[in-house]
């Protein structure tokens, strides 16, 4: 964008280019940020980095306590669990595994519902008002409970916890964006377009779109908290990932059985979850901050 | 001796792009039973002078001024209760945007009610006073122009339209009786009938129980019909305060000149269509102030000393503040 | 072809349904006027007298009940959108509200441009240009967002999407309503000197009395759907027939003399 | 006024509706024999089946299908648990009280906690105060509640052994079963040691409800605090204290009515997010409630059991947020765009 | 350290144990969870195992004798024994002959009215063939009964002192079945043992309370309280607690923790239990002798045993524990070599990539700890020798059901003897008639097999029955039908304020002596 001569010592941003910047004012935020940013980068290339394969088992080092506890070793990091196991490795992989998971499927859940929110959005009448009220009744009911209906019909495993949560965090998406479009759709520029020509198809993609995009992403960054947190409990209650799996909730439930003798190894996992889900919390709120900082100028 | 006499009041907000002045060492003062008009561009401050007044703002703000006093107390210096017992008796305010300033999930009765001081009660059982603030809700609401006062009284604020509202904030201001009466943009949006009545009332009152106004419009032709005295304001500085016939006559500052100029209805011999004068450009953002007198990039007049801020002069109580003012050569 | 917009029996009527039949709302009784090229006509009328709705039934938001409307002698409904939409442009009330927060004004200009021209995209370029500047302001404009746009700009920029598509009518709601006195002024000014440099026809709504007779032509009173006066601006400040009329030109007067 | 509580009401049996019939369909969906699934018995004799048959009406087109089984749901016979043998209904009775206590004390902590915080925090807006407050529940509800009650118990339990870790009384009490509740239960019953009884009882809910109350707690600040600053930077605030109203009384009158107010269905809301979170909390402390209950019914395929649960929470979840809904809408007619601006 | 509640007004003792019972009859089920959560709390056996020297001691019956041909078995009952008084049973008499005759004939005769109620299958008598060798069962007077054989059985005595072979009352057998409600026999149950049933919720809790008269006399605890606590790590956790005042099977993992604390004991015997790895023969390849080998020797089962059992057991080399009498010293074990087990395969024609199913138990058992983890540890052995196998876990009920439906590759599971015979582990495991039963879980059946058994079994001369046990073992090493893992011990923690517990040897934990003492 050829910068404006108008006013040459002051520079205007675009609206998303403004809320970055204001969320870059926010610290905290900003730390929320580079915390997932590693997150992400260890999901991503933490696995080709570690030394050892997350189901490898050295039968020679059983429930190694982490390196800075006196017993630790330096070649297992985070210790290892009772078949020796790196927890390091698996801690790696199981961000990937966990976080990976609940970024495909919170994308694949925001643009099915996306979709249909748009449309119940757009839609009068009859068939609008049906779909509220399933909505509203589908919405009463906690992600969580929904996921566990549905890993009930479908079967235990990851995939099927995925699917279940995908489809749990749908009706979020969809409420959200009926509502935005619903509003949206009543300003005035809206008409205004109308007037122009603009089909409600155009309407929807080039002029509301673009002022959805910051909420759209402020509810993904929920809805991703949200997925984690639900994928691991699944993982935990044995209802998601199985127990070789180095998915952090499964991890966690297989590190029971240790607890005592080995706590680090409940401790860990734990903490990568927490970890994750603060930092996407961070970003979350930050964004919803900037946003908001930056409607209300 | 004035009744709210303020001397250099500056209001500094605290904006992403850091401190600004909004309000830049502005004077105003208002004498027992006199209709004061505070005009000025939207943006210009008007609205933040009055909220200092009654100290509605954020208390991060900055507010200093050389004087603030009400009947000779100094504003700023008192506890929050001896002013809240100010605005309780004394003062009434109408926010602008009447709808936003009610309660939402209260009925407009209880709001009303709740407006009402002590002393316009008699003495009396708990439910008679019940009926005797029902009584006085009532009165004041015919005053305004509220013919339905059984539907508006159990009304909530959205099932209202705006220009009841707006009524309806007038009323509530009047009921407590104050000696001065703040009303921010009371009429805007009002019809011309409508706005008339609004305007006779407050006169009335002026004459009949010395109500003092201020009174903050857009409405030149409204502040010409009503008010004695006129401040005017551009971006948080007094230009030019006065009897409001001196200056609708011979208007000292530019700004007030343009100010005037727009109105047609003032120019009795400006053909149909022909082009309205105006200063141009827009008022710049608190962002971008210039320095000294603001008016200073769109001023018809601007010169070099411009850029240092006038002093304000004062000619038989008609105060400017410009380096080179109207009808008065170089002075 | 003297008359530009020919308007004869057009109605309307607003009605609630609910589950026990429906009842009417609101009813705009048939009206009729007709709009020479370069004339300006006012309607004036009370709160809810259905100004607004007047407003968008000629510009196409709502489609009447009954009646036409001809343009150029030729009724609309038989035209194609797009002739209908690039020959009748409104101005909002809150020009502010009626541009996109997410999008460049150039990028808004340039829809209205795909939707209803086949031009190229720099023959596009070139006539947003032209069309900045015809309202006072400067080709840079298009690359700004409204939030960085002043109030007498955005008037600007709304009368800016009124006329890129060169229309015939521009129909205004309330455009002078929420702006302070001197930002008023300019876009009288701007919209005055533009009706005579293309002879627009200009149908405006306004409660401004002092605007009204300054700048119209024509004034169409309206109360509760009905028109119950309408003709000469100079005739009807003078001789207002209509009790509504009378008292409000009655109040305007006192305002003026000042009691 | 009465269009918007018919609503309501319609709106509940409605979603009623529709979990019957979802839970209807589970059947079918389900692995396995249909009936089996719908009755929880499984198919002994050709005789038997041939029973169940007629009962559910399966064979006369599902809609009198689905008819039949409406019938039977609403009159208490929701099938035998396939791994127990036991109504499902009893036991859905039985437990559900465990669980609503837990939800219900967790929910008053998180209320009588997080109420004043998320006051506080947003009256001092932009203050330490202000961002202690926030970033503390910020980090309670980003905690995996699973993990938290893990913590809770190797800290509180094993290595301080203050508190007992599992189940909801000790098992020496032997509380007969009234309403299911174990506090009230204690006190009704005659038992010679009550004090002790209820002293343990309270014991045992101490760990399970905090570490349920914590991401709650965490939510329900969050939400008033945001609300509280929407309502006292508008306008009608000022105007209040522009009356000359005190502190207290524009707190009072005004600040916590409008704030409140439109958060009363999301603090519901809440209320379900505590009730699916007790089913992990129920687990790690052998709560006997429906979650633990409805999660083994999982783990053993039992799937009478699995639709007997999900419709009744779901039902509880619904009627229960709905209800407040209604509710509030009763009491404070407001604009229902109005009420939902702050959602 | 922990603060127990210093004063519990409540005396009671809580038991936490690992499942919940499939029913109170132990004649119904063979799980060792049922047989310690009924056996030897509500019921007596004629005869019991002394707990400390594990030979055979009078119980309700006062004596015995046997005649010269080994065929004829004559009991003397106890007098003035009583059954329980309940809420729901006031017994009129107390225990005599009619209630052993009816206990016995209830499993033995198909005939008899109470045989086919609760299912009609008798697995753990069944496995045995114990029908097929009692001939008849008679009433010689009040209180004497006599059982005849149609063949010797050197085991029989011990078979009677198993957990199984428990007495029912008679009475009450007719007040249920009066009430027509026959299964409530075992449900609710009445017997003669210490204590009586008082309430159960599946999975939950069981209660009993003391039953004062007491035949042996009574002076334990009021309350005995089963907690059913799956998991082993919260077993210990409430152990430690205070919540548990004894568990069942510590996980091998934390034992340390036990005995680190002065406020828990832990006992520790050599168990007479033997965890394996049982291949499912019925199923192709696994009917390849040759395939079993290889897998067999593929597995490096001394890593499983630090893993899995964290040294708490010994490598097994047949499927008798080397405390048990009939121990083949002589006995080779099958070592690691997975080049011998990738040529084996390869002989069989098993292609790499093959892949197989190992079923592992759900639950904690003494020989075998944690299946699941035991189950993944192999799966990487035989990855080594290009075999993929996946891990199959179901919830325990239905993981039996479909064991036994044969739908498994090979399943890791295991047993626990009820009596010191060696019968006790040759027959019930590798017999054909045990397919039957359920509990030969490799369906394996070898006529030459069961001959030896048999011939060892109707010999009483120790040493000639070693011999049969050794041939039998050269088929199963050369068969290989399962792969014997381990004998692991046999713990009990509990806190040390409990004293008087008796653990059994072959399994089963009895609280009739129990005391606590406030701390
Ligand atoms: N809460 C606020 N935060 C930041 N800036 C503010 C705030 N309130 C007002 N301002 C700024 O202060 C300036 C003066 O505003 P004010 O509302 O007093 O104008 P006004 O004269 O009342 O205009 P109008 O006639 O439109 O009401 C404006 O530039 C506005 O942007
Ligand atoms: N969305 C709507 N739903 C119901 N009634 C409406 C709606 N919009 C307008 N009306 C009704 O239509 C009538 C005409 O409204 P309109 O907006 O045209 O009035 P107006 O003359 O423009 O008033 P104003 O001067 O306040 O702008 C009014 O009586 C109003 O109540
Ligand atoms: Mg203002
Ligand atoms: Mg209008």
């Amino acid at each position: 964008m050829p910068r404006p001569s108008f006013y040459q010592e002051e520079y205007y941003p675009s609206p998303m280019r403004h809320t970055w910047t204001e969320f870059q004012n926010n610290h905290v935020a900003l730390a929320g940020l580079w915390c997932l940013a590693f997150f992400i980068l260890a999901a991503f290339i933490g696995p080709m980095l570690v030394p050892y394969g997350p189901l490898q088992q050295n039968t020679d080092m059983l429930l190694l306590p982490p390196a800075w506890d006196i017993n630790g070793e330096i070649s297992h990091l985070f210790g290892t669990d009772s078949l020796g196991r790196d927890l390091l490795s698996r801690v790696i992989h199981g961000c990937r595994i966990t976080l990976g998971s609940s970024v495909v499927l919170v994308l694949i859940a925001m643009l099915v519902g996306c979709s249909i929110g748009a449309y119940a959005g757009m839609s009068r009448g009859l068939r609008a008002s049906v779909i509220n009220h399933l909505l509203d009744a589908i919405m009463a009911i906690p992600t969580l409970l929904i996921a566990i209906i549905i890993v009930a019909i479908l079967g235990t495993g990851l995939l099927n916890s995925m699917w279940a949560i995908t489809l749990a965090l749908i009706p979020q998406f969809i409420h959200q964006t009926r509502d935005l479009v619903r509003r949206e759709f009543q300003k005035e520029y809206i008409v205004a377009a109308r007037l122009d020509g603009a089909s409600n198809q155009r309407l929807l993609m080039r002029d509301v779109l673009p002022n959805m995009v910051e909420v759209l992403v402020v509810q993904a960054t929920m809805a991703l908290s949200v997925a984690i947190l639900d994928i691991s409990a699944l993982g935990f209650l044995n209802l998601g990932a199985q127990s070789p799996s180095p998915e952090l909730g499964a991890m966690l439930s297989e590190s029971l059985d240790t607890a005592y003798a080995a706590p680090w190894s409940v401790a860990l996992p734990g903490a990568a979850i927490f970890l994750m889900v603060l930092s996407i919390n961070l970003v979350g709120d930050g964004l919803r901050t900037a946003l908001k900082k930056r409607l209300l100028q | 001796m004035p009744m709210l006499d303020i001397k250099n009041l500056t209001l500094e907000i605290d904006t992403p792009m850091g401190w600004v002045s909004a309000l830049d060492k502005v004077s105003l003062s208002i004498e027992p039973s006199e209709i004061r008009a505070l005009v000025g561009e939207s943006g210009s401050g008007k609205s933040l002078i009055v909220k200092s007044i009654v100290g509605a703002i954020p208390e991060r703000w900055r507010v200093t001024a050389d004087r603030m006093n009400w009947k000779g107390n100094d504003l700023l210096g008192m506890s929050a209760s001896q002013r809240r017992a100010i605005t309780r008796n004394d003062i009434s305010v109408i926010l602008q945007n009447a709808s936003a300033s009610l309660d939402p999930s209260a009925t407009l009765r209880e709001q009303i009610e709740e407006s009402i001081p002590a002393h316009r009660l008699s003495k009396g059982w708990f439910w008679q006073r019940k009926q005797q603030r029902l009584d006085i809700a009532i009165q004041e609401l015919h005053r305004v122009g509220i013919r339905d006062h059984n539907q508006c009284l159990s009304s909530y604020v959205h099932q209202l339209p705006e220009d009841i509202c707006q009524k309806f904030s007038i009323a509530m201001a009047l009921i407590s009786r104050p000696k001065l009466l703040i009303a921010d943009n009371p009429t805007v949006g009002m019809e011309t009938t409508t706005k008339v009545q609004i305007l006779k009332l407050l006169t009335r009152l002026n004459k009949t129980a010395g109500l003092s106004v201020l009174f903050v419009s857009h409405d030149l032709l409204a502040i010409a019909a009503m008010a004695n005295t006129m401040t005017v304001l551009y971006c948080g500085q007094t230009v030019e305060s006065g009897k409001m016939s001196q200056i609708k006559r011979r208007p000292l500052h530019p700004y007030t000149q343009a100010l005037l100029d727009s109105a047609p209805s003032f120019r009795r011999d400006l053909p149909p269509k022909s082009p309205l004068s105006c200063l141009d450009g827009t008022i710049p953002t608190l962002q971008h102030l210039p320095i000294g007198c603001r008016l200073g990039p769109r001023c018809p007049r601007a010169q070099r000393e411009c850029v240092k801020m006038p002093i304000t002069r004062r000619i038989h109580g008609h105060e400017y503040a410009c380096h080179f003012p109207l009808h008065r050569g170089k002075a | 072809m003297n008359s530009l917009l020919t308007v004869s029996g057009l109605s309307y009527r607003k009605n609630k349904n609910s589950l026990f039949g429906s009842q009417e709302l609101f009813r705009l009784s048939p009206l009729s006027f007709e709009l020479k090229r370069g004339e300006t006509m006012a309607v004036m009328g009370e709160n809810g007298s259905g100004k607004s709705l007047l407003a968008k039934l000629l510009v196409g938001v709502l489609e009447p009940e009954g009646g036409s409307i001809l343009l150029n002698g030729e009724p609309v409904c038989n035209t194609s959108k797009q002739r209908r939409f690039s020959a009748i442009r409104m101005i909002f009330q809150h020009s502010k509200e009626s541009l996109n927060p997410g999008l460049t004004l150039g990028r808004q200009l340039d829809e209205a441009l795909i939707l209803n021209t086949g031009m190229s995209a720099s023959e596009r370029k070139k006539q947003i240009e032209n069309t900045l500047i015809q309202v006072g302001m400067l080709p840079e404009h298009q690359y700004f967002y409204r939030h960085m746009l002043s109030e007498g700009q955005h008037q600007r920029a709304a009368v800016a999407r009124a006329l890129i598509l060169n229309p015939q009518v521009i129909v205004a709601d309330e455009p002078f309503a929420a702006l302070d006195p001197s930002v008023r002024s300019q876009t009288a000014n701007l919209l005055m000197s533009l009706q005579q440099q293309l002879g627009l026809g200009f149908i405006f709504i306004s409660h401004n009395l002092g605007i009204v007779r300054h700048i119209s032509d024509r004034i169409l009173v309206l109360e509760k759907g009905q028109v119950i006066e309408s003709g000469k601006t100079e005739v009807i400040f003078n001789w207002p027939k209509s009790e509504y009329t009378k008292r409000t030109i009655q109040a305007h007067q006192e305002l003026i003399s000042g009691q | 006024m009465l269009i918007a509580i018919g609503r309501r009401l319609n709106l509940l049996i409605i979603t009623l509706f529709i979990l019957c019939l979802g839970s209807y369909v589970l059947a079918f969906l389900f692995p396995g024999d249909t009936l089996t699934n719908l009755s929880g018995t499984p198919p002994l004799s050709a005789d038997q089946s041939h029973q169940l048959q007629l009962m559910y009406a399966l064979s006369e087109g599902w809609f009198s299908g689905f008819w039949t089984y409406l019938k039977l749901t609403l009159s208490g016979d929701w099938g035998v648990s396939l791994n127990s043998q036991t109504p499902v209904f009893d036991d859905i009775l039985y437990l559900l009280p465990a669980s609503l206590e837990l939800s219900l004390y967790a929910m008053v902590i998180s209320l009588l906690v997080g109420l004043p915080l998320g006051v506080l925090a947003g009256l001092k807006h932009r203050t330490y105060t202000d961002l202690g407050i926030l970033s503390v529940s910020l980090a309670g509800f980003s905690f995996p509640v699973f993990w938290l009650s893990l913590l809770l118990i190797l800290i509180f339990a094993l290595q301080l052994g203050y508190l007992p870790m599992s189940g909801r009384i000790s098992l020496l009490y032997d509380i007969p079963y009234h309403t299911g509740f174990i506090l009230i239960d204690i006190l009704q019953s005659d038992v010679a040691v009550k004090d002790a009884a209820l002293k343990d009882a309270l014991r045992h809910l101490v760990l399970p409800t905090l570490s349920l109350s914590i991401v709650t707690t965490a939510l329900v600040i969050r939400l008033i605090r945001r609300s509280v600053v929407t309502v006292y930077s508008s306008d009608f605030i000022k105007a209040a204290y522009t009356k000359g109203l005190s502190h207290s009384q524009v707190f009072w009158r005004h600040g916590m009515k409008n704030a409140l107010l439109p958060i009363m269905p999301q603090l519901a809301m809440q209320f379900t997010v505590l009730l699916t979170n007790a089913m992990i909390v129920e687990v790690i402390f052998s709560w006997p409630g429906i979650g633990e209950w409805l999660i083994q019914a999982i783990y053993q395929r039992d799937y009478p059991a699995i639709r007997g649960g999900m419709l009744a929470v779901s039902a509880i979840v619904v009627t229960f947020t709905i209800s407040v809904d209604l509710i509030v809408r009763i009491l404070y007619p407001l604009n229902k765009r109005q009420f939902y601006a702050q959602a | 350290q922990p603060q127990v509640e210093s004063n519990i007004p409540v005396e009671g003792l809580v038991y936490c144990s690992e499942g919940s019972p499939i029913t109170f009859n132990p004649q119904l089920d063979i799980s060792g969870t049922t047989a310690d959560a009924t056996s030897h709390q509500l019921y007596n056996r004629l005869i019991d195992f002394d707990p400390q020297t594990g030979k055979l001691i009078p119980s309700l019956a006062s004596s015995w004798s046997v005649s010269r041909d080994g065929l004829t078995y004559a009991f003397q009952l106890r007098k003035h024994v009583n059954f329980h008084h309940t809420a729901y049973f006031k017994p009129t008499r107390s225990f005599d002959a009619k209630d052993v005759v009816f206990s016995i004939n209830r499993w033995r005769d198909p005939n008899h009215p109470f045989h086919q109620v609760s299912g009609g299958r008798y697995p753990y008598f069944d496995s045995l063939g114990l029908r097929q060798i009692i001939k008849e069962v008679n009433l010689v007077n009040g209180y004497r009964v006599e059982i005849k054989l149609h063949y010797p059985d050197s085991s029989f005595l011990a078979t009677l002192a198993t957990d199984f072979a428990i007495i029912l009352s008679e009475e009450y057998a007719n007040q249920v079945m009066a009430e027509d409600k026959p299964e409530l026999l075992d449900l609710r149950p009445i017997g003669t043992g210490p204590f009586k049933f008082y309430r159960y919720r599946k999975d939950a809790y069981i209660r009993y309370l003391r039953h004062d008269g007491y035949w042996e006399g009574n002076d334990s605890v009021p309350k005995l309280i089963y907690d059913i606590t799956p998991r082993s790590s919260l077993r210990l956790a409430k152990l430690i607690t205070g919540e548990c005042d004894v568990i069942a099977y510590p996980a091998q993992t934390e034992l340390q923790v036990i005995e680190e604390r002065a406020d828990l004991k832990l006992e520790e015997r050599p168990g007479l239990n033997v965890g394996f790895w049982a291949f499912n023969t019925a199923r192709p390849p696994f009917d390849d002798p040759r395939v079993r080998q290889a897998l067999a020797l593929a597995v490096d089962r001394k890593t499983l045993l630090d893993t899995v059992y964290f040294d708490t057991a010994v490598l097994a080399r047949g499927l008798l524990p080397p405390s048990s009498w009939a121990f083949d010293e002589t006995l080779q074990d099958t070592s690691y070599n997975p080049v011998q087990a990738k040529k084996l395969l390869q002989e069989a024609g098993i292609e790499p990539g093959f892949s197989m199913t190992i079923w592992a138990m759900p639950i904690e058992r003494a020989y075998n700890p944690n299946a699941t983890k035991m189950a993944e540890l192999i799966q990487h052995y035989l990855a080594e020798v290009g075999i993929r196998a996946s891990v199959i876990s179901h919830e325990w009920g239905s993981f039996r059901r479909l064991l036994l439906q044969g739908q498994h590759d090979s399943v890791l599971i295991g047993w626990s003897a009820d009596n010191g015979d060696p019968d006790n582990f040759y027959r019930p495991l590798l017999s054909c008639s045990a397919i039957a039963s359920g509990s030969n879980r490799a369906n394996w059946c070898s006529p030459e097999y069961d001959l030896l058994i048999n011939q060892a079994v109707r010999n009483a001369d120790e040493s000639v029955r070693l011999g049969y046990y050794q041939q039998a073992n050269q088929i199963l090493a050369e068969q290989m039908p399962l792969l014997p893992i381990a004998h692991a011990y046999r713990f009990q923690a509990y806190r040390t304020n409990i004293s008087g517990l008796q653990i059994n040897p072959f399994g089963g934990i009895s609280f009739a002596n129990v005391a606590k003492e406030p701390n």
